[in-house]
């Protein structure tokens, strides 16, 4: 028996006398005897901390692939950035881990503030002025950004690149179910979206990825200025690492910016909990999906930062608010303000700098290799696809014997969602280099891949 | 010097209650903090890889502050901060127990969480390993078939039943309208329900706090898709007629959605599948003790009756025929709800969880907790008596309408006063359906020591409306701010360092 | 109920100023928090292991606390506490600068920390990397020989010091009875002389508050084994006729040992070797920012002249002929000085600190922490002059004489006062010479806005004590307590919770 | 590049400039040319923490006998213990980490009362009233009791059993060159103390341990009676691990008490940061080395800690200080109270006993292997001695092989101390067991010692 429960024999005797009663199960006795459950839960006994951390070992042997065995090229929307003790250990500290939404703002200043702080920074990164407190993750955001778009248009038709993360928009399609919204998919061509390729007329909105899930940049001028003669919203889904160097959202004349911010602080986490990222222009302020953290002050006049513009939201909104989001990311959110803290402005300045200098560097010599080609003859970021002539399932299984993650597999990252991608699928690797990346790393991962597609 | 002083503590309640300047103030052009690995590559211009039509012409602007100063300002607001590690947090539906410690650190392991998440399966084969495990146990909790982890949290896991729930209707070709809810339910559940396509049909409850079974009925029809409902419900009060209310809402072709924020009242005694619940979600950050982090992450895995499996999410982490794990997603899958596989950290610290209780334990955490909301709802009965008077569940709902009546005496200063008395307050103000509700929900966690200081200092609470009700209306005084101008907030929007 | 609740957070200063239970107050019959591997070896009853007569009859009470409260009590406890993540420390000669996250990761790393001391070297040849590149790089900072990492402060290093002057000593077949220390001499330099078996001579600082030459030469003799200097002095000067000293203590065979404390001042400027001293002790504590931990540990290694290596403490982490490193007991060895090689951690945290800044990032340590002193020095004139006022190293000895005579406002008033202005106290009444003595030491990781911000509450304290003097007797008023009675806790000693 | 300073090139030249200095240099212009460093010091240019970071990785690789890696049966002083996750987090708070010595109580009073409760534990656990604050180690803490029976009794004679840890007796002896104090060491049979065999007589203290370092539990009665006999003061150095179930140092009737306090919580740590455990008689409490935290009162007579009997000490005292420590191990100190917190009164009953039970299961499973016998017949707590007949070193190797560290060498750990062992000594295992050990891992030691021996 293992647990954190304070009561001793005594105190449950004496707590139930005080109530009247004679054995815990007197407090449940008003539940129906028909469904209460007769013999207990067919769980294992409680083990002790010891035992268990024995049990999870097991599990974590088997996780052949971590960032720190293997050198990691894999990105598509998770990256494997430096993450310094500092930041670890300032957002690990308990008053911020351990806290609740601050619904009383008077013992809450710090969460409020470090979101407000957040809130300054992903509002300079996109370009847009009013961010929220945090969404679930990029995914969720764009789908938030959608009924945005659904309620400021009245309109259903959701406009969408092939460049957009393929999970991101398999989630937009799998929620559209229940608003209705119908989803018209834009497809690429040499990795760029070929707007004309459809009818984009009544959209609700445009979106668009930049850079696009290949790793490509487009030029978004042509989306803007479609959403302008459609009166759409127009959605940018942004790196905001590539924000250290490239134009930003707002720069393109979005009206809406979702990203992922797990890039900030947060560990590759198996996918989870990371950081949705969110911003829009001020008329849609009324229509904010989430929580927003604003500045006042208190009684005494001095700075308080509180939760605001309540309204909008499911508690007091109901089947009307513009969201149901409630729990979101806040953790994640107090982190990316700190590791952007860190990094500062020519920090970040550096990464993006780097991640581009080190794909580059990579991608110029993966092309030389024979039998390998370019998804795109496109300008990109810090990301690319290629066609390598054999299954990239296997090539990456044989590049994990190099203790090299060599990336991702197109098809599989896109089950569920067009590729829209020219030739053949399945040979598709995508390969992504962050800063973390050194020149010996990437020599190494060039020869291994050698070896791999000899 | 125009910036601020990195360096001065007080805004450390230890020392002063000044105000904490922000990143922002603190910043001087020129500081860094930030260390990067030596790479060895060429330091090619950005211009000459980049497109210039691309690169940004000017620096946006992030901070510039020393690793020192970075410190102590974060450090400073963790002082500003309340949390369920500095005292007892009795928020009323949020589950504010105790979160092992222990689980964070199977968090911050990285054979866990360096792993990325596009990971073939034949690589993080312990990942999938913790998913089924965790799908198992939690079927096994909630009495149901299957289940999905990738719900981020409660409202999320809510809309993905929603959505199974469409889906299963559609699969039956049968198209329905409208779902109800109970006057008593959480936000989250009308909102859910408007953005699964459906129409609220809200059901009032009876005297005692309840769903109105004969309302109910007469709510019910062939256009009713489901019903939402929480049980114990938000007033923390068992839903006793629930066999009879399982039984009309199926006897016309819908389902039941269980809203499982009160989970940790009976873990172990009664099970939603058990109770005719068809759709179940968990907010593991509540009953499984994961932190809440200021406001999340969080972790609603959705399990669903035998009968909807084949519509979860995918893919789900599925033991394969060879005994090894991999990826699949079920026939007529509604897709995706989460950009990768839900909040995995989150999920491998309540499976730790459940590894250290068991089901004994698990069973005890249920007890426990219920035990320590009626000693609570007893101990309090003259100066916050219950709504409903009677054996509540996991939490109770008081009510300060006497003090309201007596003094002018709200909730809301009830709540405030006992920040100073050194407890976070009760969730205020909800269920809608109590006048001047103070919603307390102690968690298993706490000592009959600790319950019995919450007494005292409300009953010092009462007295001092007795005697000076206005000194209650400006409490908070010992906090680092006193009470907030949120109309202000709202009326001129300051959401960025930036905003004028 | 007797004891006292774990879960109200009365006691912190976000909340109240209440103080908080002691871990025995709250301590419960029956709660636990332990838990333990599970074994499996068979529970044999102890006495049938162990002979009755060495079973201790009772039960040793330690405590008895859930988990929960346990986290509550200690991180409440650490809400009244100051530290260097939350502000300014500007303590005289400790040296409080920033301590980096990175050393703290460091030596959390079960790579050192989960190595067993008696581990052959065979099998912990990176610690003893580790050891031996320490040891290398600290006598190329102080321009040494060799030196030993065993003592665990910088008064063992003393110890150990005077222990290798007086095996030199004997060696040579001299008896020397005296150790020459200036009046201004930190406390621990004529204890450790005194365990040392010498006598403790002390020589006075004439005006300009440096070692008086003539006084000095007078007190040289035979029998002087040697001097202990402190370079910059505790005042925070330089000593500019060491050059004079040395050769007049090594005129009469006696050698030099410096006193580390103030490195921090010459680092990459000039070198104890090379100034001509022949031991050297170095606090990592101090200079290579290694965390004081509230009182410790730190790490006190001493470095030694040539001539003396062959006298240093073993067995010690040496590099031997195949590349390979093993453990050497000098030929004369004064023997162990630590239960085992020291504070290992300590020194590894020390190491990563010198490697991130290197020999460049070294001497910039000291110009930065020369120039803030200054700053700080020059910003403070009027109010607080320097005791002596020209150029000082990295610290200012200033004086508040002058407000004692104006208002009655003594040192430790200002220094209280500083409290409630969010800055810790500089060090007061300390060196000794100094009347009225206030001791900052900035550090180089404080900016010139914390400097600036500092310099601001000084001046509004010194605004107050012309206005209202009084009032400034009875700071701080914001902390968690207010003046404590010292005199009472010293005439009834209460060093337990068991005394009565 | 790399540091952690503020300061910016224009910070550093207006702060020139308010001095009215040019240069940085000008600061330092006023020390001897002839002594200033010419070309700076010749330490490679800093790097950045991921690589120095890389550099560690390279020692740590090194270290191939981790806890971690193999199972630890070597004791000697340094324990294996459990240290739960709650026990880091709680003692790594940066309030308690990064704090000096509490010499402003107002904002010290986490770390006092922190203290205070060690204080209030360790006298417990010692059976003695007067705790201090903490010192270097045990050893060190051995040589301040040298000191206070010098001080009590004027005399210089110190009678040392040579069951007291060899390391112990070897830094007692180092600074005794200093104190002039005379060490005689009384030598075992059987692994117990012949008291008989030395003449004590003017004895300034009679220090004996329990356990003693072949882990044999002696009689201490005879020990006692010499030291009243002689007026000696009786010095015990014990585990306090066995408190949990041992009779304390105080029921022995010890006057002072010295231990090793690492079992609380430290880990390994290569033999450091440890923490030196202090306790003595109401009648030494003058000569009380080190720090000592009291109870009293605040101006608002409010409970409050504060650091006392000052006068005892070397900043105030000087020469004639009882001590010349000033920097202790607090942090190891406040740990060992969150730990013993955590333990508990039958959580460290519960340590004892696994201890004890653990180690008599290998004991004797081992002495029943041909060729191997116990060094003593004498009972014994957690550590035994056996004769291998084989190269105590060799083994150790050996056994490592199989991921086991198997015990310490006491031909190795008696360098500089009479080992005081009947028969040969080379081929002398000291192996300990602690209650982290499973009978899987004993009994695989077993398996593979059976091997090393055939
Ligand atoms: C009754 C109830 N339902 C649903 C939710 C929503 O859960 P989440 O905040 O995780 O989205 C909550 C959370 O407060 C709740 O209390
Ligand atoms: C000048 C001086 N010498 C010696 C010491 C003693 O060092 P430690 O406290 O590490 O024993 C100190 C510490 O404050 C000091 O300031």
């Amino acid at each position: 028996m293992a647990d954190y429960l304070p009561h001793t024999s005594d105190d449950v005797a004496s707590m139930l006398e005080f109530l009247g009663m004679n054995s815990l199960d007197d407090l449940f006795a008003h539940i129906p005897a028909a469904v209460r459950l007769a013999n207990g839960l067919e769980i294992e006994p409680g083990l002790s901390e010891p035992d268990v951390a024995a049990i999870f070992a097991g599990y974590t042997s088997k996780n052949t692939a971590t960032a720190t065995k293997m050198t990691c090229f894999a990105g598509g929307g998770a990256y494997d950035h430096e993450v310094p003790a500092v930041v670890k250990a300032l957002a690990s500290r308990s008053e911020f881990v351990t806290a609740y939404t601050p619904y009383q703002p008077e013992v809450a200043q710090g969460v409020l503030q470090a979101i407000f702080e957040y809130q300054t920074l992903i509002s300079r990164l996109s370009g847009l002025p009013i961010p929220n407190a945090s969404l679930y993750d990029a995914a969720t955001a764009l789908v938030e950004a959608l009924n945005m778009a659904g309620g400021a248009t009245g309109r259903q038709k959701m406009v969408i690149s092939a460049g957009i993360h393929p999970h991101w928009r398999h989630v937009a399609r799998t929620f559209a179910k229940g608003t209705g919204h119908e989803i018209v998919v834009v497809p690429l061509r040499d990795g760029v979206t070929d707007w004309e390729s459809v009818d984009v007329s009544g959209a609700a909105a445009i979106v668009a990825g930049y850079p696009n899930y290949l790793g490509v940049l487009e030029d978004l001028s042509t989306a803007k200025s479609l959403a302008l003669r459609e009166g759409a919203l127009f959605v940018v889904g942004a790196d905001p690492v590539a924000a250290g160097v490239l134009k930003t959202a707002g720069q393109w004349g979005a009206d809406v910016f979702v990203g992922e911010g797990q890039a900030f602080g947060t560990p590759l986490s198996f996918g989870g909990p990371y950081l949705g990222l969110f911003a829009c222009s001020e008329d849609q302020v009324r229509r904010l999906p989430g929580r927003i953290v604003g500045e006042t002050v208190d009684s005494s006049d001095r700075r308080a930062f509180v939760t605001t513009l309540r309204a909008r939201e499911q508690d007091i909104r109901r089947e009307k608010a513009t969201s149901n989001v409630c729990t979101n990311q806040t953790l994640m959110a107090v982190t990316a303000a700190i590791q952007l803290g860190w990094l500062g402005t020519y920090g970040l300045r550096e990464v993006a700098t780097r991640c581009a200098r080190g794909a580059h560097y990579l991608f110029d010599e993966l092309t030389a290799l024979p039998g390998v080609s370019p998804v795109s003859t496109q300008p990109y970021f810090r990301e690319f696809a290629l066609h390598l002539g054999r299954s990239a399932d296997e090539v990456i299984e044989r590049m994990a014997e190099r203790d090299v993650l060599a990336g991702l597999s197109v098809a599989a990252l896109c089950h569920g969602a067009e590729p829209s991608i020219e030739g053949s699928i399945d040979d598709v690797l995508l390969v992504t280099v962050t800063e973390r990346r050194t020149k010996d790393e990437i020599d190494h991962y060039v020869t291994a891949m050698k070896e791999v597609l000899s | 010097m125009s910036s601020q002083p990195g360096g001065r503590a007080a805004s450390v309640p230890l020392m002063g209650h000044e105000s904490e300047p922000t990143l922002f103030e603190m910043s001087v052009s020129g500081r860094s903090s930030y260390q990067l690995r030596t790479t060895g590559i060429p330091e090619t211009a950005l211009k000459e890889l980049i497109p210039t039509d691309h690169l940004n012409p000017d620096v946006v602007p992030v901070a510039e502050v020393s690793e020192r100063d970075l410190v102590g300002h974060f450090t400073r607001l963790s002082h500003r901060q309340f949390s369920v590690d500095l005292g007892m947090y009795p928020l009323g539906s949020c589950t504010m127990k105790y979160n092992p410690k222990f689980c964070d650190a199977i968090a911050a392991d990285p054979g866990l969480n360096a792993v990325h998440p596009g990971t073939p399966a034949s690589l993080s084969q312990g990942w999938l390993e913790i998913l089924v495990t965790l799908e198992e146990k939690l079927c096994q909790v909630t009495g149901m078939g299957a289940a999905t982890l990738q719900p981020a949290a409660g409202a999320a896991g809510e809309l993905t039943g929603l959505l199974l729930m469409r889906a299963y209707h559609e699969a039956n070709g049968d198209d329905r309208r409208r779902v109800i809810i109970p006057d008593s339910a959480h936000g989250t559940n009308p909102a859910s329900v408007t953005l699964g396509g459906y129409e609220v049909t809200t059901v009032p409850s009876n005297d005692r706090g309840l769903v109105d079974l004969t309302a109910l009925r007469a709510a019910l029809g062939p256009d009713v898709a489901g019903i939402m409902l929480t049980n114990p419900n938000t007033v923390g009060l068992f839903e006793e007629e629930i066999v009879e209310i399982a039984k009309a809402v199926h006897d016309v072709g819908g389902l039941l959605y269980y809203d499982g924020a009160n989970l940790n009242a009976i873990l172990g005694a009664v099970r939603p599948g058990d109770m005719g619940f068809d759709i179940v979600h968990m907010n593991l950050h509540k009953t499984f003790a994961t932190p809440h982090g200021g406001g999340g992450p969080g972790a609603g895995p959705v399990a669903v009756a035998s009968r909807l499996v084949d519509f979860l999410p995918g893919p789900k982490a599925t033991r394969v025929a060879d005994g090894s794990y991999d990826w699949v997603t079920p026939e007529r899958s509604i897709g995706r709800v989460h950009g990768w596989h839900g909040n995995a950290l989150v999920l491998a610290r309540a499976l730790a969880y459940i590894d250290v209780h068991g089901g004994d334990g698990l069973t005890r955490v249920a007890q426990h907790a219920v035990l320590n909301a009626n000693w609570l709802r007893h101990r309090l009965r003259e100066i916050l008596p219950a709504a409903y008077d009677r054996v509540c569940m996991h939490e109770c709902t008081l009510s300060a309408t006497a003090l309201k009546t007596k003094y002018g005496v709200r909730a809301l200063d009830v709540a405030k006063a006992l920040l100073d008395e050194g407890f976070h307050s009760p969730t205020v103000y909800f269920p809608l359906i109590v006048d001047e509700a103070l919603m307390f929900e102690p968690t298993e966690t706490e000592s009959v020591q600790t319950l019995e200081a919450l007494a005292q200092a409300i009953e010092r609470i009462a007295e001092r409306a007795s005697i000076d009700p206005e000194a209650l209306h400006h409490a908070p005084q010992h906090t680092p701010v006193s009470r907030v101008d949120e109309a202000r907030a709202a009326r001129h929007l300051i959401a960025t360092a930036d905003a004028k």
